[in-house]
């Protein structure tokens, strides 16, 4: 893949994301969405650059804020707004939602409502590789408030006394909910924690495609060459509150601004601009691309059919 | 002297109706002032005043030292709670969702429900973990559980599920003052709910039921949620003649079983409606205690309106079949009754 | 080709009786050996071979890739568990004493039982969690509970208790092949015990009881553990002229609810012995399906003969009397008779 | 308290939690004590070193190798001896037995039988003196295998944000029953798991009471100044396996043989002899009495009653 070609697919990434997520808070607003919406704005390079780095034979894991992540590991547009509408099209049929879509058969081991408990079951995931000898690596993503969870460091511990090919991906939005990572930690770099498990880590600039792109090509490697986990620990911020409807007003407004500066689709914009030799219309083409194929699967989405009652009580009443 | 009295009756309200979640927020405040050892702790409580609102104002009465926001390390905070309770204090334990109380359960069920008993009684663990749980608002599966007969099998766990602002405020305080440890479940579509609530202070006893609805052709028996429903349901019933009697069982640890069996005497049909699943859930253990110590007085099997056998899906349709509505109390009460006519030698 | 069988007779044993903890080991040796992707998981289960010499043997024959010592990191390692199993392997996982799964539960319950519903059937978790629990030698009250009833209200989970060698391998054998997720629970008393265990392959279907002794006079319903001792209480009772049915319900989900209540509507009398606590069990929950799908064949109310409700206590004597012996049985079968003579009209 | 009499204080401590579970093998092996026996043997120095160094109105908890912890905390050896034995005048009334033993009021807040369960619960300990004001310092002890837990990483995190008085005693005897640390651990020592809490923490030799006791008192300052948790990690070795019926083959002759060398009791004995200017007299007077002590300790729990059935079932039956 030639460079310009490639951050061109990389931004069309970042754009979708973006475009996803603030078109879905409209679709939230007017009452098509319910139950809880984690926008992923602002977070965006974090899952394109992890994801880009990664092979199609590989495993990612999710968060409650994931829509990002599926998106990056290549979710079609249609199916994931059918499932945050609740439809029978949805890639969860309408019973998973924003929480936990899943594209198990691409090899998305889904979203997770508890916080932190995705670790593990990525550690299963490349487990499992391990003992089929299979060259695969699992990117877990998680973010500051998941550290705290025990699982966090139970887990890593697993993966580093077994050598598994475990990227752990953590996204520092400096946020739990409305809970600062200062107030809950009394060092600056969670990654640290990773230390007392032998396990190598490192910050990044988790608003750089590319810083986290290259980053994670690297831990992919050490991974497969049986070095055991990585923790990338990827410092960012939420450009809005924690849910669809927080609006946020705890976040120091130059925090904000100084990341919205650091804006990761305006970044990944100006890297196709000037490394890739892309043209504004060649950007403008990818842009319209991308707001008509999201259009499609909005229309896809309000089109399809609310899932069946009747079959779905037959499911029920045959389970035990 | 708070009065401790257990119907709503007895204390004046003058009018005044608050909600759920402002009553259970008096509650607090009104047994932190009274009480220095009372503090309260969990995720997102102080700054934010929970999610639910339930802590709202009390960071800034209290201070940081009693009001104490955590990080996400479930297990560990309540751990924390059972060993501060342990040494003489009184804490509230919050977790957000009953269904995170999941990552807790050694504390609960290893440390705090066994504690006094493994001393000899020499140790007390008078701690409230308060949790919310239930279906609504398309939350999906990890966010709308019904868990109460987790803790309500466990021998040393008092479990507490109030349906209104009234009960809601009594049995906090008198959960806070137990000995402990409590369970105080509550439901996230109650926390909007209104209802009396008196000014003067007062207590409601754990352990005791309240007919919410007294009628004399069948017994139901409900809790937290399923209350309300029910009593609609039992208004719609009366419209067909059909009369109601709405046991709220307030409490599930210590049950009342004695509200319980002589409504049954009386009415000679039963009806126990439950948001859980059926399943091992806590209708079927009333069902088969009512069974034993009532067998001669029952016309009919005793009929269970319960959640479905499934975790509760996300599309909000699906989630509200999953569930007990009015029109399913209503049919599983005809239900109850039909059975006696079948006995019935036709004329 | 395995015979695909439920009762101990049809499969020639030829004499060869072995322990509950061998047929355990058989079980998973035969299913490593045929499928790859079956692999066990837990603490001490390698080099040691298991508390319980289940896993014995097991390193050596399959070595460290698929018999695989962990940490004292129970949540995790069940999480492990669950991804390697969504991803395509088949992992037993072992909890040294079900008392300890409690660690786990997010990931048991959470995760494991609602991942194939929340995926509409995409996903599937086909694991085993082995894990053992009951009172026994003064193991005090961490090491002895009986938790079924907490696996038993979860939509996704089979729950399956054996009681004899034979059972104990076919179940697991079918439960490995299982789709899952399974909770596999054995009985601490029960590894050292002997029964005919045929050498040629076989499966015990999951959901399918079996009649263990047939009888006319009253249904005696036990599992684990309870079924021993049962079935020695009810040849007591033979010589007293009491003629018993004891099922052992051998898996609890899917439960066999038919070979129950056919022996129900023979008898007419039902007594459930159950382990656990009586409050919130699983005796409770079939009492109650009992007594709607057959109320007019009762005679007398069901008699459930539990647990005390208490943690259980360190001296053995008081461990005793928490916990159904023969005697307690004996009396709990009396007593259910008892009550249809009350209500027979004297002579 | 001179010198000498605090030497003689410690040796007689170590002595009396050496004699203390050699005899209570002995009753186990006739039959007299049944359930889990983990003794302490080999590991007293660390249980009288730390109770040693803190004050009356702190709290310990204990694991389910708790014997040692409850003498040098001040236990009576009657009614410990009682409670293994299950009898009625234990400190448990029998309920407890070995795994379970506490001894409340004096601030002993028990043995478990979850390993690594009480650490959050020592926090809690330290989190109501903090809230009252009190100046009380929590000892936490576990071991290795405990550090596995997540509720380890959890609860320390938690201590550490709040400047709780707790000192975490973690004995680093190298054996999670069979399981040798360094086959669950990829770095050599577990107290570098506190660095990326911002905890303070070290190693130290925990067979030498004298270090144990200065390093606590040092620790046990730090925590009533209100800086927060100290870490510390007591390097030891079982003397024997890890349960009664435990023969420990898989225990390394030469490491067995260099921590029996290090015998901790010895040690003691020879502070003493050498720093304390005993005589050989006066040390085999404090060996006699401490044997006495519990040879009367041993018949008192002989002749003690069982529970009382009837009372049991009293309790019981009127408990919901
Ligand atoms: C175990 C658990 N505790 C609490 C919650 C409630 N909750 C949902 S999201 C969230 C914050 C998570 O913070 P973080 O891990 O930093 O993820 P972010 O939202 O920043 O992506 C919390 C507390 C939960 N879902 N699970
Ligand atoms: C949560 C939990 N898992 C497993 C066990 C079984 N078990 C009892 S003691 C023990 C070893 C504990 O090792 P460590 O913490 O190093 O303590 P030590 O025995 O060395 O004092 C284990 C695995 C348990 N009691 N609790
Ligand atoms: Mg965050
Ligand atoms: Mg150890």
């Amino acid at each position: 893949m030639d460079s310009k070609q490639f951050l061109s697919e990389l931004y069309r990434q970042l754009y979708t994301i973006r475009v996803f997520e603030t078109r879905c808070i409209k679709l939230y607003r007017q009452g098509l969405i319910r139950g809880y919406f984690h926008p992923y704005l602002g977070e965006e390079a974090i899952a394109v650059g992890v994801c880009a780095a990664l092979e199609k034979r590989d495993y990612i894991i999710s968060t409650h804020r994931g829509h990002g992540h599926c998106i990056a590991w290549g979710a079609e547009l249609k199916r994931m707004v059918a499932e945050l509408l609740g439809k029978e099209t949805g890639y969860c049929g309408g019973r998973g939602g924003s929480m936990h879509i899943a594209q198990i058969d691409s090899g998305n081991l889904g979203a997770n409502g508890i916080v932190g408990a995705g670790i593990p079951i990525g550690v299963g995931a490349a487990l499992g590789s391990s003992i089929r000898g299979d060259d695969q690596v699992t990117a877990v993503f998680f973010s500051d408030g998941a550290a705290n969870n025990g699982v966090f460091p139970e887990a890593m511990n697993l993966a580093a006394i077994w050598d598994l090919p475990v990227i752990l991906v953590l996204e520092n939005n400096h946020y739990a909910v409305t809970t600062p990572i200062e107030q809950v930690c009394r060092t600056r770099d969670l990654c640290e924690r990773s230390k007392g498990y032998g396990v190598e880590s490192f910050t990044l600039d988790g608003n750089d495609v590319l810083e986290v792109y290259e980053r994670t090509k690297a831990a992919a490697e050490q991974c497969r060459q049986g070095k055991g986990p990585v923790l990338m620990e990827c410092k960012t911020y939420r450009q809005m509150g924690h849910h669809v409807n927080d609006p946020g007003t705890y976040m120091p407004k130059d925090r904000l601004e100084y990341y919205l500066a650091k804006d990761p689709v305006k970044i990944g914009r100006k890297y196709l601009a000037e490394k890739g030799d892309a043209t504004e219309e060649e950007i403008a083409r990818v842009e319209s691309d991308v707001e008509t194929l999201l259009e499609e699967a909005v229309q896809f989405a309000k089109d399809s059919n609310e899932p069946d009652l009747q079959k779905f009580l037959e499911e029920v009443g045959s389970c035990q | 002297m708070p009065v401790n009295d257990t119907s709503t009756a007895t204390v004046a309200t003058n009018g005044r109706e608050i909600m759920y979640r402002e009553a259970l927020n008096e509650a607090l405040r009104e047994e932190m002032s009274r009480d220095p050892a009372v503090f309260c702790i969990g995720v997102g409580i102080g700054d934010r005043g929970g999610s639910y609102r339930v802590t709202v104002g009390l960071l800034e009465q209290f201070g940081r030292k009693r009001v104490i926001d955590t990080p996400i390390s479930e297990a560990s905070f309540t751990g924390v709670g059972v060993g501060a309770a342990i040494t003489g204090m009184r804490p509230v334990v919050e977790i957000l969702f009953i269904d995170f109380s999941m990552l807790a359960l050694d504390q609960i069920i290893n440390q705090a429900a066994k504690y006094r008993f493994m001393t000899a009684g020499e140790g007390r663990v008078p701690m409230v973990l308060r949790t919310q749980g239930g279906a609504g608002g398309a939350l999906a599966a990890q966010h709308s559980q019904s868990l109460e007969a987790i803790y309500y099998h466990i021998p040393g766990l008092k479990v507490v599920m109030p349906s209104t602002p009234y009960d809601a405020k009594g049995l906090l305080k008198a959960a806070i003052r137990d000995d402990g440890p409590v369970i105080f479940l509550e439901h996230k579509l109650l926390y909007m709910t209104k209802g009396p609530v008196p000014q003067q202070e007062y207590l409601v006893e754990l352990g005791e039921a309240e007919v919410k609805r007294s009628g004399n052709d069948v017994t139901l028996i409900a809790w937290s949620n399923m209350v309300l429903r029910s009593l609609s349901a039992a208004e719609k019933l009366a419209e067909e003649g059909i009369d109601v009697e709405v046991i709220d069982l307030r409490t599930l640890v210590p049950l009342d079983a004695n509200t319980v069996l002589e409504s049954v005497r009386k009415t000679e049909h039963v009806v126990i409606v439950q948001e859980a699943v059926r399943r091992g859930g806590v209708a079927s253990d009333i069902a088969s205690m009512i069974q034993q110590e009532a067998f001669d007085y029952l016309d009919a099997p005793i009929k269970i309106c319960a959640g479905k056998n499934t975790p509760i899906p996300f599309n909000l349709r699906l989630e509200a079949a999953c569930v007990p509505q009015e029109q399913d109390i209503i049919q599983a009460v005809k239900n109850a009754l039909r059975h006696q006519q079948r006995r019935v030698p036709p004329p």
